[in-house]
């Protein structure tokens, strides 16, 4: 039985509301049953169940209660805290009681969604709420925590989603860092052609953004670099980044590539990744003409003057501005910020890992994103579609959902794949005036404009077979089919099965999560949802937002998304984070944990147990002493100080207990020494 | 000449150690002696049940009571005592917490019995007999108490007010609380009558412990020579002494052996050994399953070492088996 | 290699459309079994086939598919809605290789092969006999053979086969028979274990636990 | 290490030449084995068009005996060279590991027959044994006459690797090509690897398996392949002995060798071909004589 | 009165103490997405599976439940970085103690259930109810009742509750002076 010792607190009087949620908790537990059986607890003054709690009718109730009856504990169930628990605790404060006073029950995810017979929802629902009775008896005041914001904003990945956000917040006249891993900003979308469903062409629309960037007062633009730490909370993050080394001093190069001009290597000889290996490039190199920084750099694992020291080093002869520095190394910047946004966007399924499909054993076989580099002007081909032998197809299949809805790869639609599949067949058409078949499952094309592009397409002549292709291969079985690549598919739409021998093969690759995206996630302290994307706050109302406060998340890193969406997205995000600069501080759950000075024995075993090295010995009195600022509130060393000398606010020992103790049994409290008997409850 | 208060002395399951220390008061005991009457105290006078019986119901003052409570016999003695005594004080380990004979719960009856009468060394029993509850031989019946198939600290048997902790309580200790007594200025009932923070408060090598204590390796007294100036955790050694109630001065660290818990825990703490447990686990260096395992197998018996004078006391209190 | 020999064999069926019939092609709900699809299901272990997607990577996966009444995309889908006569009627089951191919390549994870085995299963004890496949009968028989020997023996069996269901292959396979035997590779003989006993008991068990489980 | 060998019925008649083969090869590979005591059929994949359980009880019974026989041993390894049976075997073990209820079931049974079934048997295949145990290093330190020329299309079947094999890339898999490239030879890549050869419908409806097998004759011969090496008997069966009735159906004369990959192993091993069973084809591997240079043709 | 109901209907108690971050949100999405499981799991929401004091677990196990489960998230995804760590060195002490204390090893378990894991949580709750439902009721209070039933017996038996008039806190004694 545990005592409850007063504390100089007034006599526990709680008010009980239960939740309807519409249907959602009265269908599965009797909310009625409930109401009146928290009625018949000790320290119980008012017991009541209502439509919707959370509804401003509701949040009233409450209110009225307080003042009315002089209620000083609050215990709503409803649904989860993660969703209300601040609302109600606004409410309960605006009536003037401390909102910490206030506590949830969980009865819609916890109970009503996940049970299917009433009379155990019912039962689980009353365990819940007693063990709530139970634990506000020992509940007390605390006071907000409240820290000031740092309005510097580090932004991660300079695709256009990083890039929108950044001009955007940079544009408020808010500083921003934009650090891009590759040496150049751009993304995806810098590879692409044309964009659908309007075929604008892509770099027209991102060139002019991308020198916004680097020219933006407000901006700092670190490309070749990558996070190396962080550290901190909301609105007082502090983060390492490192500078890879390019060999060139940024400040000093203008792009003007005589050094390129210059390199012993007269002939571009290594696979350039900007065109996926299709051309060749130096060991000193710019990715592609409209880079930006325009800055170039070396690859040490392929000049020679790296591997051999012997090099005449024509470049840096060539060089009129001494740019060129071959003992540069890694430079470390530490910035304070107080919010982040991750764009750091996709990467496409590896077609590999779909043999059938003979990716890397026929040489007619593309992926999308190799076909978005050959249609490009700037591209290898110099915007030509040709098979490996040179020549203009006749006719190219395109096989969508490769590393799509595929239990074996992934999973998930990756939404763009239709969209982009049906701009190569029509630029294909455009190029070669070749036979273009789609084998899709579905066709998906919602978005503006999406399904008029469809319609286009069909009557440009672009065939469309629904069936998902089995196998591409070299084998014949028909004269048609020899030296091609033979598709095998069922014309689902007829019920037959196909081979369509084709000279080119274009696999839509879907979009997956960065390898890296769990080092990230690990780093800024979020989570991931199952196929590895970053997880959003609320799928629907907090799209942008994560578990961790002050990360904000933008574009494909969140799940697969075409560009109006990661522009959509990185603006939300923009915005969000505007909002919290704005407000200039942020209250913070006061759920830090204290040392009681005249208990701690100063044994120190609490001291290595805090990742933020919150707890430090004081020498003056020998005993250990908790830095509030720095506590996020974990219990850690709660649990682990041997002799119960730190208390974690909202979550103390005896509040634990009591729910413990309630969720089995009302063990009945001692009410300002007045001893309630125990009662087994038979509700059962 | 107004009467002395009266004060008494009891034992239940005890190892003698307690009354030893009442002795340990040398010459203030005089002074105990002075001011008070001693009316009952088996152990050095010659004191008969219905001595006792006879008394007013709350005409001792004070007992200070011993040991363990494992038979009916001990159960009906501390009710008798409870019904005499207007303070009843839990006096050292056994009856504080249970102590070493608590230990006896992490067995079943059956399995003691059978160990004490036929399974030891030193007994050779092969007409496997066993003491007889009852005896009855023509008109005489003669009964052994009954023993319990659970050993109860006393405050699972009466009420109790206050506690003197230890193993055996310091004389120190022993003196304060007589005085308090005789003050007539009595803290809150249910107090244990020894200072409320850890034993680190007052070692001798807390100075000595490093704030950044991780455990690699646990290692027992008798393994190593261990360094008498330096924090026994320090060493790989497992000191009880975070978890456990201050006032014995650190007699064992003094000895150069490790706290292993006799005082209970602070007023903070409902289960002493899952707390030590709780603290020394979370500083341990490993992190896989496999590694933390290696490190704990050096801790051979956990209950014995996390709860030598607790369990009786302890949240779970005795072995979960089948037989009841 | 030219094309017209090839055609011979893999072109499709054309011999139906030669006779016009006229068929009612609709299908009313009372005429359908709403059962059928969980009892497949169950059969096949899992109920990832209600997640069929339609694609027809099983059809085009499969190296007979263009031999069969209905794609395998086509009896899954007809499971899942009831036309348990039709399917059960179908060439499709039989016609299974049991190559797995299919299931390997099904971006569902439905297990194709194993639906099959429980339509067969099905088939069997439903009696519905497809006059053209032998394939029921050789299970049948080869199921018997081992419950009763423990192994099976491939010349006493083709040739129980043989003569069971179409005489005329027996005379053509007659040669080939001939061939392997010259070569020790076929035996008339039947193999069996030497533990038949423990075998009959182990069987036995395994009954009287299904009879157990249906009382 | 031992391992249990697991013949199965078909390497008892047709595919004896397999098992003659194998057996060499093991000698000559100093692979310890020891045949499974009174084993029975596996069930096959007609079983489980009849009576599910039977059909897992009857291979389990084969797990139970091999654990019974290499009691106390730390590892028990079942090689079943026929892929069907590995198949099967496979299912049946992860069947049972997924459906305890099934499992329960089996074991009460088996239990009834005096035997036990604790589920420790790893199921193998005669390749995954030669590449993962052994491993290319020690073949080709074994190989005393290299297929040096000889171009080898390896063809794996169905159920070798479909669906449950755990060795293998079920769509592209590679093991019989590092086999035969630690042997020397050329290996000819194909996308025929895994194409169903008509399976048991050769024995019931020849008109559809016999162009199956044709493709895969047909396009092996396109390669300019010397030899199709298999590792499952029906499929050696099918495309071997059939090949007349296929020249007969398509007119064609495709003349193409087709051994157990064992067989083709043996010979580069120096195995006498009468050990590996050579003179039970249907005619004799002059392909593969002829670049073996020196090699006997011996043909009943 | 415990063995009355083991007898009547019998079902585990399982109390659960899930990470705020982790376990907590994934009960959420199983919630979300309508997952439905055995109701005999009640949740008590901590803000890391480092705070979880094992007395809170035999705290549970004393007063009447039949199992306790622990969810924290993965290694090394722990939202304060290492709480999880510390969590699994105690379950791995707290369980040695607990099986020479007579607890079953499965009566109390540890579960690493990430955010996006509501299937988990699921099959975690099923799994862990069908292995207590197995054990069968711990059923502790009621044992220790058994056991406190002779003690009640003699009480009836020796003597009557008696009223000792103690007064504490602090006041003075008046009887001896």
């Amino acid at each position: 039985m545990s005592t409850f010792n007063g504390n100089g607190q007034s006599i526990p009087k709680i008010g009980f509301y239960i939740c309807h949620c519409g249907h959602n908790i009265a269908s599965m537990v009797d909310v009625d049953k409930v109401q009146k059986y928290t009625a018949s607890l000790p320290g119980v003054t008012v017991s009541r169940d209502y439509k919707y709690m959370c509804s401003d009718p509701g949040q009233e109730l409450i209110q009225k209660d307080i003042k009315e009856f002089g209620l000083n504990r609050i215990v709503v169930a409803s649904c989860s805290p993660l969703l209300h628990e601040h609302t109600f605790r606004v409410a309960t404060e605006k009536a003037g009681l401390n909102p910490y006073f206030f506590h949830m029950v969980n009865i819609r995810e916890n109970v009503s969604w996940v049970t299917g017979d009433k009379e155990a929802a019912t039962d689980k629902a009353i365990d819940l709420v007693r063990a709530a009775i139970q634990r506000v008896f020992f509940h007390k005041p605390l006071v907000k925590k409240e820290v000031p914001i740092n309005p510097d904003v580090l932004i991660l990945g300079g695709g256009i989603a990083g890039i929108h956000a950044a001009l955007t917040i940079a544009n408020a006249g808010k500083k921003v860092y934009l650090v891009e891993r590759e040496p150049t900003i751009g993304g995806h979308m810098a590879m692409f052609d044309k964009t659908f469903p309007t075929l604008d062409c892509a770099a027209c629309i991102l060139t002019p953004k991308m020198s916004a960037v680097k020219n933006h007062p407000n901006i700092t633009l670190w490309s070749y670099s990558e996070v190396e730490k962080i550290e901190g909370f909301v609105g007082n993050y502090r983060a390492t980044i490192k500078r890879k080394p390019r060999y060139v001093i940024e400040e000093l190069c203008v792009g003007c590539m005589d050094c390129i001009d210059a390199c012993i290597y007269k002939e571009a000889k290594y696979p350039d990744e900007f065109n996926l290996g299709m051309s060749k490039r130096k060991p000193i190199y710019i990715p592609f003409p409209q880079a930006t920084p325009q800055v170039v750099l070396f690859d040490p694992d392929t000049c020679i003057d790296f591997k051999s020291h012997r090099c005449k080093k024509t470049c840096i002869e060539a060089c009129d501005r001494d740019a060129i520095d071959l003992k540069q190394t890694a430079k470390y910047e530490e910035i304070n910020i107080g919010s982040v946004i991750l764009a750091t966007g996709f990467k496409t399924y590896d077609a590999k890992f779909a043999p059938q499909y003979g990716y890397g054993r026929f040489p007619n076989v593309f992926t999308s994103l190799e076909l978005e580099r050959m249609v490009n002007a700037s591209g290898p081909t110099s915007g030509e579609v040709l098979t490996k032998e040179g020549k203009k197809p006749k006719s190219v299949g395109i096989v969508h959902c490769v590393g799509s809805r595929d239990e074996k790869s992934n999973k998930w639609c990756s939404k763009v794949c239709c969209m982009y599949s049906l701009k190569l067949a029509h630029l294909i058409k455009e190029h070669t005036g070749a036979e273009v078949y789609n084998f899709y499952i579905d066709m998906r094309t919602p978005g503006k404009g999406y399904e008029e592009f469809y319609d286009k397409l069909m009557n440009e002549g672009v065939h469309f077979i629904r069936g998902r292709v089995a196998e591409v291969t070299d084998w014949a079985l028909a004269a048609e089919e020899e030296n091609k690549l033979t598709i095998r598919v069922e014309d689902t739409l007829v019920g037959v099965v196909r081979r369509i021998p084709v000279d080119m093969v274009v696999l839509s690759v879907g979009l997956e999560p960065r390898e890296d995206a769990s080092d990230v996630r690990r780093m800024f302290n979020i989570s991931c949802s199952n196929e590895g994307f970053f997880l959003e706050r609320h799928p629907k109302l907090a799209p942008v937002s994560t578990f961790t406060d002050g990360i904000f998340i933008a574009g494909a890193c969140q799940g697969p998304k075409d560009i109006p969406d990661s522009v959509a997205q990185a603006g939300a995000a923009a915005a969000e984070v505007l909002s919290l600069i704005c407000a200039g501080t942020i209250e913070l759950e006061p759920n830090t944990a204290s040392i009681t000075e005249e208990f701690c024995s100063g044994c120190k075993s609490c001291i290595p147990l805090c990742p933020y090295s919150a707890i430090s010995f004081k020498e003056d009195t020998k005993k250990a002493y908790i830095n509030e600022a720095l506590c996020k509130g974990c219990g850690t060393c709660v649990a682990a100080c041997p002799s119960g000398s730190i208390i974690q606010n909202l979550f103390e020992d005896e509040q634990i207990f009591g729910e413990i103790e309630g969720l089995l049994r009302f063990a009945g409290i001692d009410l300002a020494g007045s001893e309630t008997k125990g009662k087994e409850l038979e509700h059962a | 000449m107004p009467e002395k208060p009266k004060i008494a002395f009891y034992w239940c399951a005890s190892c003698g150690g307690c009354e030893e220390s009442v002795v340990d008061l040398a010459e203030d005991i005089l002074m105990v002696a002075d001011a008070v009457d001693i009316v009952f105290w088996p152990v050095a006078m010659d004191f008969k049940k219905t001595d006792v019986e006879t008394m007013e119901d709350g005409s001792i003052l004070a007992t200070m009571l011993n040991g363990a409570i494992r038979t009916s016999e001990q159960e009906e003695m501390a009710r008798l005592i409870r019904r005499k005594s207007k303070i009843l004080i839990a006096y050292g380990s056994c009856a504080h917490m249970g102590g070493i004979p608590a230990l006896a719960n992490e067995f079943e009856r059956s399995e003691i019995l059978k160990y004490a009468y036929e399974d030891a060394p030193s007994v050779i029993n092969s007409q496997h007999t066993y003491p007889e509850a009852v005896y009855q031989d023509k008109s005489r019946k003669i009964t052994l108490p009954v023993f319990r198939n659970i050993v109860r600290t006393l405050d699972q048997v009466v009420d109790v007010d206050y506690y003197l902790p230890g193993c055996p309580p310091t004389p120190k200790l022993l003196k304060q609380a007589v005085l308090t007594l005789l003050s007539g200025k009595l803290p809150p009932k249910g107090t244990v009558l020894a200072p409320d923070s850890a034993l680190c408060e007052e070692c001798p090598r807390k100075e000595s412990k490093p704030a950044d204590l991780s455990f690699e390796h646990f290692t027992r007294p008798h393994m190593i020579l261990s360094d008498p100036e330096k924090c026994l955790l320090a060493q790989g050694l497992i000191c009880m002494g975070p978890a456990t109630r201050a006032g014995c001065e650190a007699l064992c660290i003094n000895g150069n052996m490790p706290c292993s818990g006799c005082f209970g825990p602070t007023s903070r703490v409902k289960d002493q050994g899952a707390k030590i447990l709780s603290s020394i686990c979370s500083n341990i260096e490993a992190k896989t399953e496999i590694a933390i395992d290696r490190v704990l197998d050096e801790i051979p018996d956990p209950v014995g070492t996390f709860y030598r004078y607790g369990l009786a006391a302890s949240m779970l209190r005795k072995k979960i088996a089948e037989e009841v | 290699m030219d094309r017209s020999k090839l055609a011979e064999s893999f072109a499709l069926d054309n011999t139906a459309t030669d006779i016009i019939e006229i068929k009612r092609r609709i299908k009313y709900e009372n005429e359908l079994d709403k059962g059928f699809r969980k009892k497949i299901a169950e059969s096949a272990h899992g109920e990832k086939l209600y997640g069929c997607i339609q694609c027809g990577t099983c059809s085009a996966a499969c190296p007979v598919s263009h031999y069969m009444d209905y794609t395998p995309r086509k009896i899954i889908q007809m499971v899942r809605e009831g036309f348990k006569t039709e399917v059960l009627n179908s060439s499709t089951v039989w016609l299974c290789a049991s190559c797995y191919a299919c299931t390997v390549e099904c971006p569902k994870g439905i297990k194709i092969t194993d639906v099959m085995y429980a339509l067969k299963r099905e088939a069997i004890s439903g009696g519905y006999k497809h006059k053209n496949f032998p394939a029921s009968v050789l299970a049948s028989n080869f199921f018997s053979q081992v419950l009763n020997n423990g192994r099976n023996s491939e010349g006493p069996l083709l040739l129980k086969i043989y003569l069971k269901t179409n005489p005329f292959m027996l005379f053509k396979n007659m040669m080939l028979g001939f061939k392997l035997w010259r070569r020790g590779r076929i035996s008339m003989k039947t193999e069996h274990i030497k533990d038949k006993k423990a075998l009959k008991k182990l069987l036995q068990s395994m009954d009287n636990m299904k009879e157990a489980a249906v009382i | 290490m031992k391992y249990i060998y697991y013949p199965g019925c078909s390497l008892k008649s047709t595919g004896k030449l397999y098992e003659e083969s194998l057996l060499a090869v093991f000698r000559a590979l100093n692979i310890d084995y020891v045949e499974l005591n009174d084993w029975n059929c596996c069930g096959a994949t007609a079983y489980m068009a009849i009576d599910e359980d039977k059909a897992f009880v009857l291979a389990a019974r084969n797990l139970a005996l091999a654990e019974e026989q290499l009691k106390g041993e730390e590892e028990v390894n079942i090689v079943a060279p026929c892929s069907a049976c590995y198949m099967v075997l496979l299912k049946t073990q992860k069947y049972l590991k997924e459906n305890p209820a099934d499992m329960r079931k089996v074991q009460t049974a088996l239990y009834e027959s005096g035997l036990a079934y604790r589920g420790k048997a790893r199921i193998r295949h005669p390749l995954d044994v030669f590449i993962n145990d052994l491993g290319e290093k020690e073949i080709s330190k074994a190989i005393k006459k290299p297929l040096t020329g000889l171009r080898v299309v390896p063809y794996y079947g169905c159920q070798t690797v479909r669906p449950y094999s755990t060795f293998e890339d079920q769509r592209n898999p590679v093991s019989m090509d590092r086999l035969f490239k630690a042997a020397g030879a050329e290996i000819v890549d194909w996308t025929m690897k895994t194409r169903c050869c008509g399976a048991s419908l050769t024995g019931t409806i020849q008109e559809v398996a016999l162009p199956l097998s044709y493709v895969i004759l047909h396009e092996a011969k396109k390669r300019r392949a010397d030899v199709i090496t298999t590792a499952c008997s029906l499929c050696q069966f099918n495309l071997e002995c059939y090949q007349t009735d296929i020249d007969k159906k398509f007119k064609t004369d495709l003349k193409i060798d087709v051994l157990y990959f064992t067989q083709l192993l043996g010979l580069a091993l120096g195995i006498p071909p009468v050990e590996l069973g050579i003179q039970r084809l249907f005619s004799a591997p002059d392909n593969v004589f002829k670049i073996l240079e020196g090699g006997d043709h011996v043909y009943v | 009165m415990p063995e009355e109901n083991i007898n009547k209907k019998w079902e585990p108690k399982i109390i659960a103490f899930f990470c705020n971050w982790c376990t907590y949100t994934a009960a959420d999405l199983a919630g979300v997405s309508r997952l439905k499981y055995a109701p005999n799991v009640k949740v008590i929401r901590l803000m890391c599976s480092g705070r979880v004091d094992p007395q809170f677990i035999l705290q549970s196990l004393a007063s009447g439940a039949d199992g306790v489960l622990i969810g924290g998230c993965h290694p090394g995804d722990c939202h304060y970085s290492e709480g999880n760590y510390k969590m699994l060195r105690r379950f791995r002490l707290l369980q040695r103690v607990l099986r020479s204390m007579g607890v079953e090893d499965e009566r109390v378990r540890l579960e690493w259930i990430s955010a996006s894991e509501g299937e988990k949580v699921k099959t975690v709750i099923n799994e862990m109810v069908d292995t207590i439902r197995k054990l069968g009721p711990l059923g502790l209070p009621g044992k220790i009742s058994v056991y406190d039933k002779d003690l009640a017996e003699l009480k009836n038996e020796i003597d009557t509750e008696i009223e000792v008039d103690i007064k504490p806190s602090g006041k003075e004694m008046v009887e001896h002076a």
